[in-house]
């Protein structure tokens, strides 16, 4: 063994110590809660293989939609010296946000209801959680693969922020502001919508995480992005994507595993499914062509970059209401997300002043706002029984609420954010050095390069 | 000796390249560059944010000829990489001291 | 608000006008709609909801097929300066032909017959397409599911044709021709073979759409890239594909996708997707070795385009056999598939002159008519008893059946594109200038390049 | 026609002529098996639609891993003058294993067994292997859905092993290696472990291959890379990875797919593969984050190539484990991962001194092992009543079996891979001339380059 | 006439080529080179094997000018393009014997 | 001063920069070109479509020295880009008339 092997040891020793006593610590606990899960089972539902079968798919869709495809889909939109940092983001993302859903995230977002704010801990280290399904997340699917797919989803929703702050952020800045930001904003926002909390109890409907995912994270990302500063140069240096291939290639993926996240959310192969299956693709190709159509008429020229962008608005406005609209719904939606967001996107960002530098809130804030406002108008218990009627079908009230939930969420979440950031300034920094931003993180932050020829 | 360097639009290097050969260069230098000059780039829009290049693909080729050689370079090509239109580019000519060529040590210009 | 987006918000407005009237005249069709499929729904037959969860992720993986899969794989033929307007042509026509689809396409390819030549408008708008199956497209999965999975054929048929016009067509023309066509010549030769028409009563076999999507898309090709003219500069000019790796890819996932294609194509979770699955993927490997084989020796080395022709040669030529054929009938289909588009592409195409640039015509056309007449040798009843014996098993007949059924589906594709092609030439031209093909259709048509170091 | 077409249809007719052949001999053949198929079936078990769907889902997913996932992992990390060949590799790879498979791999593998070590061959040609179920072999699926999932195991497992070898090994050379290797290593190994054999006799946990699959192609991978040598320039000159966000898509591609590969295992869509799926996931993500902060202490800086090497190395290493391990299991398999992957990786091959290219020894020998410990250690039948007790649930005998199919597996791979390539090396040689690595295996080998600006 | 080649800091491209222009240069041409000199690369980490590049990306801007602007644009660019830092670069000058335009056929001064 | 412009194969260049550091040059300038000359390109094959480059990538090396050290870099140039085979590549040798260090603006050989 070379002598630089033996000094390489012992920088890992530390690290080794603490995996240990993780591991001693942690077994005891595990192994008890393993065992556990055997005797707390109930016994009444049963698991339908079928159900399940979609789940555990739709679950790998929702995972490959994190990484590669929102990875790969703010990576192509970044500059090259960049691209690897910005991939990080959404793939530690992936990691941390998984790891913490099992120790005790699942158990806050889903558990026992606490006040109607947030679970309590007994689902912590997914105590209780096994084959047999629990009646009201997923009667005919096992929990654990509740578990899992909502697992996807606290994966993908901070990672959704990091678009707004990509290029300048410091990666250990960034990581505790992640793992932070779900403890503090997505557990609660999504047990008030979810878990049973206040919001649920008043009636709020959203489907696929309008609310949940999309407009508590690009909130959060508004105010991120505000309190970060702008880029160096911008908006006078332009700043083109890098490589728009990938970046399309991105968006595909996005597109194919969000019939794992709409449809998904059924929680069983069925009509319902297959309502939300159809209203989520028709939405997401009303609104490119609206996209295209507008930015045609508008700058001349339809662009890959915009009808990609029209492609993921769509997909994000529909999210919260795919399961509760009919055709006609998922259309008028789609023609919405493409004619608001264009506006927010392509007008109103440049003319308000925040560098939000991958469009995170034009695009997904605005368009899951949208998207619950449209549940609000379009929704029909003809088309799902445990929804509600909205606003054209008679029921003015459930239009109110989705309001409600919209204010509550994006108040809560900006100022959590507006606190966590505050922190995180003051103990470490936020930015990157000047110089460092020059140089691109790739180089500064990570010591790579994405390319060599 | 000369140093012939002929900045040009990228789709003439073909021809250009086929009328150096036929008056007998053997052998050349190409690079791509960006060139800024009277020809305007084309506007690109990506989300709204819209700009022109100033800079314009160009191809530079650099050709090492004798002196008595030098004035039938120019001549062919300009006369291949000529369009008519703006931006066709520029051909520079400049004296060189020596040339080497690796493989046999040749100087002069028996190494061309 | 700058006075900038005041400006763009006026030109912004037409669309917004035109969109709010769809809204008002599409909103009291359509809500009467939701409600009629209600009442119009028979309750007879059960969902199953393992072959429901088989047939939403074959729809997803179908969609997937063409974004990201044909974009990229086409994309990466090109030249650079051409790729994003390669990928837009398969990314708009998933968005049209899907809206298409929903409104009235679906009635018309699948609808009531009319004539054996075209459905009625019964089922326009998805009036009554919901919950229920539909006992003959698919008696044990939502009629919805199944109107969705055949969507996304829908949309893949016309996106193979672009490939054969690729690098120098105007793109609103692209759009329009891809519109046209759709409702053309797509809807009824559906009709004709997947929707109880003509050549369905005849007895014809196309398992997965050797006729409906690969003969129809591909001869329409032929014609489409004769009447546009060869690219400048072909074929002196060497035009090599710019990015192997991003068409390896995109071959990948076209593979990826098309069990969902052809396993799909069973329309449930049985042993004859296993079948369909089982030959699909083995014609794709003969071919793939085939043809690695054939241009090792007769081109002294073995290529990456090569090999990712030969496999998607094998994936188009399986695909009206899948359901129909044994292992050995797959076997023998995949080294026809790789014999056959090998001399095609490598030897006929530059002997017969026309520029089909991306080869839709040698590998799509050909291995559909191909796969058409393996299923009339190779087609056993031993392996669906639904689908017929070939002639290897007694069945003369069925051949014949064939070859009138890729004579009829080729001469109309062939002489309706010609007739539309004509219009637009006249009404607003196909081509782009010269000046706007040398710069590249993706500065010139849609201000972008793909990638900036 | 011209002369050139008639001077090529010359060369092209011996191939034409040996595929006729083929077509005549193996016509008869199969048919008569094709309708044996239907006679020898059992017919008392039922197939359940929902395991189907999620075993065709899985099968094709594994698929997708092998090309384009491992294919762009593998290519990303060369440099750019190899990375045809290398994706090649891969792609060639999963079609020639996948034939051989159904000729007969599969029989070999899985067969009745002949003396615990191999199968005979009964099955050969997939003689009955159609839609009912094998009592083993997935009992609830139809047989042939079980044969196409494992033959992507079958179809990976060689192309692992590319990655050790690539940039300088001739492509002729590759092919005969990862034929022959398939035959004597793969399928007895196979059939040792899942097909009956004496191991599995013993008791043997390999859930979804850490012996079967990583031990047996790492160990063989580093008995190759050592015969080949080391590339030119190899450790002195930089060799930088040419293509990190190509190797992230990859890897991205690879976790998608892992789905299938663990929780696929379970042949079914049940708690088990819930179990499997959360296990996965979750040592992934605990890999990835140990490697990220070992790195970050050790080098300074965190990087993307790291993150993602330590994804692969925790789902290697919880491959054969997780189907029978916890929630903590899974913790503390992710955890040794990326702790003991880094070390190999990292200090232990540079101290050794073998060009293993892409670092399939360190990532999936040492991870396959290590999972298989981890089974030992942390397997419980309270999570899988179908596997065992390892040590720290009181069954110390467990881990001595484990212990001995690693020593077995490594062993047997790398006596024979030894004599296989020194066969292979003595009759055609193994290594591309110097010349030809300088130019680049895509230039030298396959007349392409990958990217033409 | 002078040809004037400057190695600048890429990011200082956009400076550079305003403050030419500012003076009346109307044509440059710019091309992608990688420098070697005081200032050191990054270090680059993949898989445990370190290294540091000896070539930093630069960018080389070549303006052709006549022999009165030479002292103009020289310190033109070196204002624009001055950090302070070591790897600012240098500039490098020139004669050369002529320059033709080969869209009009001009020569000498006025091609430019 | 001379300018030496070097045009070499590619994986030569470690070594020529090896050479050239070894004899105290402390600066270069490097770039990606593409070469014609007697050395013929490799056939490429795409769907049957076969061309053989003409145009083989080659590195560029720019060196400025004073004028007492030109010949030495010559000749370590010559020795470290050395195969013996056709294409090895050539060597131009020119004046130049001044160098300015951006950062210091030095002037002259100091400069270098
Ligand atoms: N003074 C100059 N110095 C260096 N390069 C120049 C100069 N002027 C022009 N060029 C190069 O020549 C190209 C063509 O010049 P431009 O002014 O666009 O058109 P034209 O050659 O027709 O006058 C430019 O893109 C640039 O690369
Ligand atoms: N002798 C030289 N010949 C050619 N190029 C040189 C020479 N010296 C420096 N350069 C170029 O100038 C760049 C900057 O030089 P460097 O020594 O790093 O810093 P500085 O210019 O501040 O002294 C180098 O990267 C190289 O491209
Ligand atoms: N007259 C020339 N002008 C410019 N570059 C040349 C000239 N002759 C050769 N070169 C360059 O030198 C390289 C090597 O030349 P080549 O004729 O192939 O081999 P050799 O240098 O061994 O004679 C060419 O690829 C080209 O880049």
């Amino acid at each position: 063994m070379s002598s630089h092997m033996m000094s390489s040891m012992k920088k890992i020793l530390p690290v080794l110590l603490i995996c240990c006593t993780v591991m001693l610590v942690g077994g005891l606990a595990f192994n008890v809660q393993d065992v556990a899960a055997e005797d707390a089972a109930p016994a009444a539902l049963k698991v339908d293989t079928g159900d399940t079968a979609w789940i555990l798919a739709s679950s790998a869709l929702v995972m490959m939609m994190t990484l590669p495809g929102l990875a790969l889909f703010y990576g192509g939109l970044t500059r090259q010296k960049n691209i690897l940092s910005t991939v990080l983001h959404s793939f530690i993302c992936l990691c941390l946000a998984s790891i913490a859903w099992v120790l005790f995230g699942y158990s806050l977002s889903f558990g026992p209801d606490v006040g109607g704010f947030i679970g309590n801990f007994d689902w912590a280290g997914l105590r209780g959680i096994g084959a047999d399904p629990h009646p009201v997340y997923g009667p005919t699917i096992p929990h654990e693969v509740f578990m899992m797919y909502q697992m996807m989803f606290a994966a993908i929703t901070p990672a959704l922020m990091t678009g707004a702050i990509a290029e300048r952020i410091r990666f250990s800045s960034m990581l505790w502001f992640l793992g932070i930001w779900s403890v503090v904003v997505y557990y609660p926002v999504c047990h008030w919508i979810w878990g049973g909390g206040w919001l649920a109890q008043m009636g709020a409907l959203d489907f696929a995480g309008g609310a949940v995912v999309h407009v508590s994270s690009a909130t959060s990302a508004l105010v991120a992005c505000i309190m970060l500063g702008k880029r160096m140069g911008y908006p006078n240096t332009p700043m083109p994507p890098h490589n728009l291939p990938i970046m399309l290639l991105g968006a595909g993926l996005l597109w194919f595993g969000w019939f794992g996240f709409n449809a998904g959310s059924a929680l069983g192969a069925n009509g319902l499914a297959a309502s939300a299956f159809v209203a989520t693709h028709i939405a997401a190709c009303v609104a490119t062509v609206v996209w295209m159509l507008i930015e045609w008429m508008h700058r001349g020229k339809p662009t890959a970059l915009g009808c990609a962008t029209g492609a993921i608005a769509g997909l994000a406005t529909i999210t919260p209401a795919a399961g509760f609209v009919g055709l006609f719904g998922a259309i008028m939606i789609g023609l919405a997300a493409g004619i608001v967001c264009y506006i927010c996107v392509s007008l109103l960002k440049p003319a308000l002043g925040f560098d939000d530098s991958l469009d995170v809130v034009g695009v997904h804030g605005v368009g899951g706002a949208l998207g619950l406002v449209g549940a609000g108008l379009f929704a029909s218990k003809a088309i799902n029984a445990a929804g509600n009627d909205g606003l054209f079908f008679g029921n003015p009230k459930l239009l109110m609420v989705q309001l409600i939930m919209i204010g509550a969420v994006a108040g809560f979440s900006m100022i959590c954010t507006w606190i966590i950031l505050k922190i995180i300034d003051v103990v470490m920094g936020l930015r990157v050095t000047q110089d460092e931003e020059q140089e691109g993180l790739d180089i500064s932050q990570h010591g790579e390069k994405a390319y060599h020829v | 000796m000369k140093m012939i360097e002929a900045v040009i639009k990228p789709f003439k290097l073909d021809e250009v390249k086929d009328a150096l050969v036929e008056i007998g260069v053997q052998g050349m230098t190409v690079s791509e560059v960006k060139g800024f000059g009277r020809q305007k780039g084309s506007k690109e829009t990506y989300r709204g944010a819209e700009y022109t290049t100033d800079f314009i693909p160009k191809i530079k080729i650099e050709v090492y000829v004798a002196d008595n050689q030098a004035a039938r370079v120019i001549e062919a090509i300009t006369r291949a990489a000529k369009t008519g239109t703006v931006g066709d580019g520029k051909i520079f000519v400049s004296d060189i001291a020596n040339v080497v060529r690796i493989r046999t040590g040749e100087m002069g210009e028996s190494a061309l």
